[in-house]
């Protein structure tokens, strides 16, 4: 299988954008599947991701996970930490009180959900990582990306395909 | 905390490295560390001594006259701590905060180091050898001096020191042994003997089922305050008898007594002659006095008293009906009834109650003939001290020596003290600590503090048969150039009577001598080496003596009509100087301990004030802090104000022992000295002079200043339970468990 | 270890104190009487714990600045109520000596964020000085205000040489930043409990006192072990109908004995017997 | 614009209610072209007004005194601070709670405004979440300065250790400190989370230093739709987080008092009162900072008048809330009637420190009614300067929360009647508003103050709402 | 890396951080860096003492008691160094080691009546308070072990030393990591107990 190759194509508004995936949803191209088209844009727009597929997110099952976890070790580690050897009765009450241990088990449970969400989607979002090999400062301002990935010998038929929607600009690889 | 009691003295001597190398533990080392410090090693100690483990040794306490045993923790070679011992009948085993503070004396950082000499306006440091060649060209054998020309002045001195002190004036052919304690009971001592016969009677306070007391402070100042609180927790356990105080300004024992009342200063005379006119209304003492005297007692009836005194006139016969309903009793008199000009009078006329009470005997006994009248303590007086004034005054004194003595300090302005002392050309001082007096001196020796050093001592007050108190040294001398009084003395008699103490290489074996003698009075039969080491472990010769009798001297008592001095308008305020039971009369204020342990009554610590009723404050609008100038005829102090309503209302008193100059870091330039401003007015019997007769005026200055003190904003309890108080009716004191009754 | 610990000994880790009688088996509990009818405000106790604990004096300006450290105080109240009655204190003056009061169920110990501060098993209320970290938070709690904090490196200055040859080597001199507080003389009662375990038996009654307990001239002060029936703390407890595990006493009217503060739940371990007074006086 | 409503009565179909809506000003000029937003924004990195660099100087020269200050007390013990025995905590932990409550407006701005899609946040949620962060910073600082031994502050920490030893987690004080670490950890990530587009934005318009600061932080974003999809849940559930434990830590701030029996800390109404004065505090704060940013980063047009007039509401039904929860605790404590709390109730507000208690219903109770005059809502010197002293008041509230309560507690024989701070106390006090002022001015040259692609959002939005309405 | 293989190392790290959490919330052994094999030894410095005093002899070739010396240990709070007249008490009458420059030595302190200032070798901070009588009691004389083992527990093998030198971390982690074994009552019984566990045992 040949190496993959990317296109980038600037559009003013989501409008044209919109179109423009419909257009490439519409045709069928070896060597290009919807799922290698990326929609990169200023602010989010859900109503253009939708159009790209099912796009899932898991970002809620870390979630779930920290915040089962970490009640759980909290207050494991709290309890057996207070019925270590040099245990210590304080204040007539018990050696494992349960309503202080019930407060820290509280704040581990809100603490390991934000890490572990925040966790989750730097997972999500794939970074720390590289750049994608087109970028342009643009998307970040305020025009709308379609970086596709296919074979290089559709590229030229993508690119005419975008052409149409009027993009401000259409970035290949070549041209860099 | 092992409480054998152990005597050795040998110890003291095998110490190898001791604890001068300690430093503050505690402070400096908190990780584990190998070679930094060195560990206590010894080269032959006894085998009592066990690093780690503090061992006791039985002492006597030096702080006051009282003579309480004590026994001194020692760990290390170190001195700790010091705590009563049980051995003695005066402490009980028990300790006062001025006798803690013992320690500070030894340990004080202003000690004493090295003999001083005169040199131009300052003291400087010199060797022995040149303090002692000084000494003996002055006081050695070839001495011009004698009789007058020489004069010794002590504080309260009992025991072998005062033997030898007296040896040493008796080579003078000199009588001039002055002993001045500024807070001398001499007046009541007076009328004492003069009424029952004797200076100081016993006083059996447990026994007693009520106690009327006017300003007496046995609690806090008396002769000998812990074993008369021991007593007072005997009193105070069922059935429990009930403390009455009558005093111008409140003292410790008045803030306990289950009634207390404010007396005009210097009327309690009159008082209790009232009530001795209503005692003998009362059928069954109808007889207690001659006729003579019943017939002038009329004249002091309630309106009469109540009027003088203040004192309201229901208040007079309630405390009769009180007196006669519970038998025995107990009158005492104390130094606010004795420090006026009819003092005497007011001592007599209060000892008159305990005559019709029939008291003697019962709460009041004689106290034994001591088997050695050398070593009691010789009798202060303020007479005394003029005489040695006048004698500076005339240029007739060539040597004056002090020892334990600070008049310099203590005597009231109008004796110029200090300004006759220069007209004298040699004087000596021996002290742990330069003071006042000491400052001024053209020599001052350095002793060893009293856990240094051997000695004995012997009380005034003597509460049940005699005691010789031993005291030992519980340390190693701090400072080599440091000597004991005893060995001074010694070397100055060898120089006068070179074949007479031939015997004696120091004092030690002086007083070991001397006091191994005594063993038959003891009933010992051990040999003089365990009978010396009996001594020293228990810390006390104690002998069972049983008491005399008093005899009862109604004649004493010169009876006239009710009067008072009139009252001044220059000077509206009576002036009543209060006795702290720490500071004394100024001896103790180089001790921090004592400076921070708040005033019991005040709560006020490291200061001087002036007490004043709150009515009286709030008509002349001074508010707690204001800084008040109290003037009298002699002179005017500045000081802060006290709002005190222990007090009556148109008296003002002031705390003693405070405002230095030249007393070391602790004393120095804390508060002021209220002995400066007492008036010359003396005691008609006596001629001592009445420390409680002074009048002064109180003008606000203007200025304010924080009154330090424990206290906070609120001195009640704002009803939270705190210190609850149960009617002696209710509580079921029998039935208590208790130790002090055991 | 301690997971197991925590699940073999549950129920033990979950009794509470001091109701559910903890000391039934305990060979110690010290405990103290203090007979306000004999304390006569002397200050012997106050300069007896500051010769035994290495206390520092402070000196006047920080006395004035409210820095003091007596661990034992002796308070002088003129009155009950909001106001002194009559024009003179005609009952005398009502002395309190206060001291940490060794809760059982203290206020200050559950606030220590490092557990400086806790209950040892001999029913006392420890500190340890040097995990103290001095977030004052026990301080701040304790309702008996009985709790002193180092405010200054107070070392350098008290004990000038050679006074610092009298410090108690027994007892740490604390530096700044820590809290400390009256400690029943603990030094003294470990020991006298070493040297009991040595001897294979308990302390006996009366072989250990406080320094206060050992000075007061009138005896006023009464220190024991409360686990031990014929103690003399535990005959006066006893007599006075003072239960430890109790909030409020059902006593008689007669009795003397009571806990400040009781109804705060804080189950002190002194007990103090009313100040008496003769009323008719 | 009106436009009539038929209500379909099945009685009578003839009525009809008219309805008029007048036309609200928009938050935001919905003309203003996303190029123009990002040019706005990112020229507050480069060259703010004068005044940026007075307030900086200030606060630099605050923060040194500070240390200084703090370098004092460190050497010579917390004597230095003039604390004494009842009054162990002075204006320390005051000003910690202070700081702590100023900390929760940020994330109800910006986490709880976010869940109930309230769009006017989005200008100035940015700045309020930093504000949150640091003082938080600050008031973590101030946990370390109240400590007798500082350089023993890891004691606190629960880590596994060779002494074997825990810290005591029954203490109110490990709990404020789990829940201010929680916090803090969480409120950083929050920021920086809805931060990294933003980044990305600078990181493309930067060049040097910055561009790899940039670059590094924002870690590539490119606004790729999996980006945003991730983006909108995680930031979503982060909100959904931030809200409670954001209501835990001043309740458990709280608890540090009303678990202790202390007269005037016992109250059960205290956890509520502590949020609603923490948010009361903090709202106050942003409205200051609000006017600051405004002039000195010239941010006129994003942070518009209709949006402070909707916080300054805001701020009042708080400040309604607060004074109710006030009153609530006064009359719980006067109804319980327990002997103790009453009378340091009386003494709070008539004694020694009832200056303070009678400044903070000054500036706390009576002021905010101010807010509703339209002049104070609309001329911004008036208004910093009644928003300072809605702080102050606060401030002065945790102050009467404390000081009179050791003044007058339990122990009558440690009442104090005269305390007053040292100047080394205050030095410390106002150094932690140099050290937040400095900070909050670095962050907000450093980073984008506002959030340039939600402000996008509001526009592209607002076009878009009303395009539908047909404008 | 696929998003799955990250998603399972986060789970798996954070399973090991739990685990560490369940089994043991401290670390054995000294501070977390300053760990040797076994655990708690750590040597150390070498302390120059006034006397190089060979334990090696007394102890190990000859095989006296440690407490023949230390004398205090099993009645005191602190061993003690042996006291000089305790040397002087046997080495007045080895006439075959007098010449030998230590035993000179000794001999000098001794003529000038001066102890010898031994140097700590085992210095426990000083809010510590440790003591040797309750150790000695419980387990030289209660169970019975041989003194080598006692006193080395804590000194290490003093018998194989010239002077001592310290070779246990004397840390708090070690002294609780002992107190808390089972350790036999006596010789006899199974029952066994723990070293105390009360802050106040130990420190002052």
């Amino acid at each position: 299988m040949m190496k993959k190759s990317h296109t980038l194509a600037l559009f003013n508004d989501f409008e044209e954008a919109g179109q423009a995936i419909r257009d490439l949803k519409a045709v069928s191209l070896p060597g290009f599947r919807m799922e290698d088209v990326v929609i990169k844009s200023p602010i989010e727009h859900p109503e253009l991701s939708e159009m790209l597929g099912d796009r899932p997110v898991y970002v809620q099952w870390f979630t779930l996970g920290g915040v089962l976890v970490g009640p759980l070790t909290g207050l494991i580690l709290v309890a057996s930490a207070q019925a270590n050897f040099l245990l210590q009765i304080r204040g007539g009450r018990p050696v494992v009180p349960v309503p202080p241990d019930m407060v820290l088990t509280y704040e581990f449970f809100i603490l390991s959900g934000v890490l572990m969400t925040v966790l989750g989607c730097f997972i999500g979002w794939k970074l720390p990582g590289r750049r994608s090999p087109l970028y342009n400062a643009k998307v970040s301002e305020d025009k709308i990306g379609l970086l596709i990935k296919a074979d290089p010998l559709v590229i030229p038929k993508i690119n005419e395909i975008l052409a149409r929607h009027k993009p401000i600009e259409i970035m290949g690889e070549d041209r860099r | 905390m092992s409480s054998s009691i152990i005597d050795r003295r040998g110890f003291l001597r095998v110490l190898g490295i001791s604890g001068t190398a300690a430093t503050l533990a505690g402070c400096g080392n908190t990780s584990i560390e190998s070679g930094v410090e060195l560990v206590e090693s010894y080269v032959q100690p006894e085998d009592f001594v066990v690093p780690g483990v503090g061992v006791y040794y039985a002492s006597t306490c030096a702080q006051c006259g009282s003579g309480c045993g004590i026994m001194g923790r020692v760990r290390e070679g170190r001195i700790l701590k010091l705590e009563g011992n049980p051995q003695s009948v005066i402490s009980g085993g028990k300790i006062c905060g001025l006798g803690q503070a013992g320690v500070q004396v030894h340990y004080n950082p202003d000690r004493l180091t090295t003999p001083m000499m005169r040199d131009g306006d300052g003291l400087k440091p010199v060797s022995w050898e040149k303090a002692g060649a000084a000494l003996s060209a002055r006081l050695g054998a070839s001495s011009p001096i004698s009789g007058e020309q020489i004069a010794f002045l002590t504080g309260e001195i009992s025991g072998h020191q005062r033997v030898l002190l007296d040896l040493f004036m008796d080579s003078f052919k000199s009588t001039n042994h002055v002993v001045y304690e500024a807070l001398s009971p001499a007046i009541g001592q007076a009328a004492n003997k003069a009424v029952l016969g004797v200076e100081q009677p016993v006083l059996q306070i447990d026994k007693a089922r009520l106690i009327l007391s006017f300003g007496n402070d046995f609690l806090g100042t008396g002769p000998s305050p812990v074993h008369m609180a021991a007593q007072y927790a005997r009193f105070r356990k069922a059935p429990r008898g009930t403390l009455i105080q009558i005093e111008p300004r409140m003292t410790l024992t008045g803030a306990n007594a289950d009634r207390w009342y404010a007396i005009k200063p210097g009327t309690e005379g009159i008082f209790a002659l009232g009530l001795a006119n209503s005692l003998v209304q009362h059928q069954a003492y109808a007889h207690a006095l001659p006729a003579d005297i019943a017939s002038v007692l009329k004249l002091y009836d309630k309106e009469t008293v109540s009027e003088l005194t203040g004192v309201h006139a229901d208040t007079l016969s309630h405390i009769a009906g009180m007196l006669w309903e519970n038998s025995p009793s107990l009158v005492l008199a104390g130094p606010s009834a004795e420090g006026h000009a009819n003092g005497f009078q007011n001592v007599a006329a209060i000892q008159l109650l305990n005559l019709i009470l029939e008291n003697n005997g019962k709460t009041l006994q004689g106290q034994p003939a001591h088997p050695f009248p050398q070593l009691e303590p010789a009798r202060s007086s303020t007479a005394a001290l003029a005489k040695l004034d006048a004698l500076m005054a005339s240029g007739q004194c060539q040597t004056l020596l002090v020892m334990g003595c600070n008049p310099v300090f203590t005597a009231p302005a109008f004796v110029h003290f200090a300004k006759h002392m220069e007209k004298v050309p040699f004087k000596v001082a021996f002290a742990t600590q330069l003071d006042e007096t000491a400052n001024q001196c053209d020599l001052v020796l350095p002793l060893l503090s009293p856990l240094e050093a051997f000695g004995t001592h012997v009380a005034g007050y003597q509460p049940k048969g005699v005691e010789v108190m031993i005291q030992q040294p519980l340390m190693e001398r701090l400072y080599p150039e440091t000597r004991a009084f005893g060995d001074i003395l010694l070397d100055l008699l060898k120089q006068r009577n070179p074949t007479a103490y031939k015997a004696f290489p120091d004092y030690y074996a002086y007083l070991k001598t001397a006091v191994t003698k005594a063993k038959p009075v003891f009933k010992s039969s051990a040999s003089d080496d365990d009978f010396w080491e009996d001594a020293l472990r228990n810390g006390v010769l104690h002998l069972e003596l049983p008491p005399t009798g008093l005899q009862a001297h109604t004649e004493a008592l010169k009876l006239g009509k009710p009067q008072v001095s009139e009252s001044d308008t220059q000077y509206p305020f009576y002036f009543v100087p209060s006795i702290k039971a720490d500071l004394r009369d100024g001896r103790h204020a180089n001790l921090p301990w004592l400076q921070e342990s708040p005033d019991p009554l005040t709560t006020i610590v490291w200061d001087s004030w002036v007490e004043i009723h709150p009515s009286t404050a709030a008509e002349m609008q001074i508010r707690e802090g204001d800084i008040l100038s109290v003037q009298s005829a002699t002179g005017i102090v500045r000081v802060k104000a006290y709002l005190f309503p222990g007090i009556q209302p148109d008296t003002v008193s002031m705390p003693l022992g405070q405002g230095h100059s030249q007393y070391g870091r602790y004393a120095n330039d804390v508060g002021v000295n209220p002995f400066k401003i007492l008036n010359p007015i003396f005691d008609e019997r006596t001629g001592e002079l009445a420390m409680y007769a002074t009048r002064v005026v109180i003008k606000k200055t203007g200025e304010n200043a924080m009154v330090v003190k424990d206290e906070g904003p609120t001195n009640v309890q704002q009803g939270r339970k705190l210190v609850a108080t149960l009617a002696a009716d209710q509580a079921a004191l029998a039935k208590e468990v208790s130790r002090v009754t055991q | 270890m301690s997971l197991s610990n925590l699940i073999k000994n549950w129920s033990t880790l979950r009794v509470k104190r001091p109701y559910e009688d903890q000391y039934k088996d305990k060979d110690y509990k010290w405990a103290m009487v203090i007979d306000l009818d004999t304390c006569t405000g002397c200050n012997a106790c106050t300069t007896a714990c500051y010769a035994e604990n290495n206390l520092p004096v402070v000196g006047k300006e920080f006395f004035g600045k409210g820095q003091a450290m007596h661990w034992i105080r002796i308070e002088r109240y003129w009155g009950e109520n909001e106001e002194m009655e009559g024009k003179f204190p005609d009952r005398g003056a009502q002395f309190l000596p206060m001291l940490c009061q060794q809760c059982e169920a203290a206020p200050c110990e559950v606030v220590c964020p490092v557990g400086a501060t806790h209950h040892t098993p001999d029913g006392l209320n420890s500190q340890v000085y040097n995990r103290c970290v001095g977030s004052r938070y026990c301080s701040a709690n304790c309702p008996y205000k009985v709790r002193y904090f180092n405010w200054w490196q107070y070392p350098e200055r008290a004990w000038p040489n050679p006074l610092e040859q009298q410090l108690n080597p027994d007892v740490t001199v604390r530096s700044k930043g820590v809290m400390e507080k009256c400690t029943f003389c603990v030094q003294r009662l470990t020991e006298a409990k070493n040297r009991a375990r040595t001897e294979g038996r308990r302390v006996a009654d009366g072989e250990v006192t406080t320094a206060c307990a050992q000075a007061c001239p009138t005896s006023a002060i009464t220190f024991g072990n409360l686990a031990d029936d014929k103690s003399e703390v535990a005959r006066i407890w006893a007599r006075q109908k003072v239960d430890l595990a109790k909030d409020k006493q059902d006593k008689e009217e007669d009795l003397r004995g009571y806990r400040i503060f009781e109804d705060l739940r804080t189950y002190p371990s002194i007990v103090y017997m009313e100040r008496v007074r003769n009323f008719e006086a | 614009m009106s436009h009539t409503v038929d209500l379909h009565t099945p009685e009578d179909k003839d009525i009809h209610i008219e309805r008029k809506f007048v036309p609200k000003p928009l938050d935001i000029d919905r003309e203003v072209s996303w190029a123009k937003i990002n040019k706005d924004v990112l020229r507050s990195l480069e060259r703010p007004r004068p005044m940026f660099w007075v307030i900086f100087v200030a606060a630099l020269a605050l923060f040194s005194f500070g240390v200084y200050c703090e370098i004092y007390q460190y050497q010579n013990g917390m004597g230095a601070a003039d604390l004494n025995n009842p009054q162990v905590w002075g204006l320390y932990i005051a000003t910690f709670i202070f700081w702590i409550g100023m900390g929760h407006s940020g994330t109800l701005l910006s986490a709880l405004l976010h869940i109930i899609h309230a769009d006017w946040r989005k200008p100035i949620y940015r700045y309020s979440e930093a504000m949150t962060t640091f003082s938080l910073l600050t008031a973590a600082l101030f946990v370390l300065i109240h400590l007798g031994r500082i350089w023993e502050f890891y004691y606190v920490v629960a880590y596994p250790n060779e002494r074997w030893v825990w810290p005591n987690f029954s203490s109110p004080l490990v709990w404020d400190a789990t829940a201010i670490g929680t916090y803090l950890t969480s409120s950083l990530l929050f920021l920086y989370t809805g931060m990294v587009p933003d980044l990305a934005i600078c990181r493309d318009n930067a060049r040097g230093v910055r561009k790899k600061l940039y670059t590094f932080l924002s870690m590539g974003w490119q606004g790729t739709d999996r980006q945003w999809a991730n983006f909108r849940v995680t930031y979503m559930t982060l909100a959904c987080l931030l809200m409670p434990l954001a209501v835990s830590v001043h309740s458990i701030v709280s608890t540090d008092f009303a678990v202790s029996q202390n007269p005037g800390w016992h109250i059960t109404s205290f956890p509520p009162y502590f949020v609603l004065g923490a948010l009361y505090s903090g709202c106050a704060v942003i409205i200051t900072l609000f006017i600051v940013l405004r002039y000195v980063f010239r941010f006129e047009e994003y942070m518009t008048m209709p949006i402070l007039n909707k916080l300054i509401k805001m701020t009042f039904a708080i400040a309604m809330v607060w004074n109710y929860l006030n009153l609530i605790e006064y009359a719980t404590v006067w109804y319980g009637d327990n002997e103790v709390a009453k009378a340091q109730f009386i003494y709070k507000i008539t004694g020694t420190y009832a200056p303070v208690f009678w400044g903070m219903v000054l500036c706390s109770t009576v002021l905010p009614f101010a807010l509703l005059i339209k002049f104070v809502r609309t001329h911004m010197p008036t208004l910093l300067v009644v928003s300072l002293l809605l702080n102050l008041g606060m401030w002065l509230e945790r102050v009467q929360i404390i000081t009179p309560t050791f003044a007058h507690s339990q122990y009558p024989w440690t009442w104090t009647a005269n305390w007053f701070p040292s100047w080394v106390q205050w030095g410390i006090v106002a150094g932690s508003f140099g050290w937040f002022t400095m900070l909050f001015m670095l962050y907000c040259k450093i980073f984008p103050a506002i959030s340039m692609y939600e402000v996008k959002e509001m526009v592209h939005d607002q076009s878009k709402m009303l395009k539908a309405r047909g404008q | 890396m696929t998003v799955r293989m990250k998603i399972m190392l986060v789970w798996l790290s954070l399973l090991m951080i739990c685990g560490s959490a369940i089994a043991e919330p401290f670390v054995q052994g000294g501070a977390i860096g300053s760990q040797t094999d076994d655990g708690f030894n750590a040597l150390g410095p070498v302390v120059e003492q006034p006397i190089e005093f060979p334990h090696n002899t007394h102890a190990g070739q000859m095989g006296i008691n440690c407490m023949y010396c230390h004398t205090y240990a099993r009645r005191s709070a602190v061993s003690g160094i042996p006291r000089l007249d305790k040397c002087m008490g046997c080495h007045k009458l080895i006439e075959s080691v007098k010449d030998k420059p230590r035993i000179k030595k000794l001999f000098e302190y001794w003529e000038k009546k001066q102890a010898i200032p031994w140097k700590k070798v085992h210095d426990l901070p000083d809010f510590v308070r440790f003591n040797h009588e309750r150790h000695i009691q419980r387990f030289y004389f209660r169970e019975d072990r041989p003194v080598r083992e006692v006193c080395g527990y804590c000194h290490g093998d003093v018998a194989s030393m010239t002077t001592a030198r310290r070779v246990k971390a004397l840390s708090m982690g070690w002294c609780v990591s002992c107190h808390q074994k089972d350790h036999l009552e006596n010789v006899s019984t199974t029952k066994t107990s723990n070293g105390p566990n009360d802050c106040w045992q130990c420190h002052k």
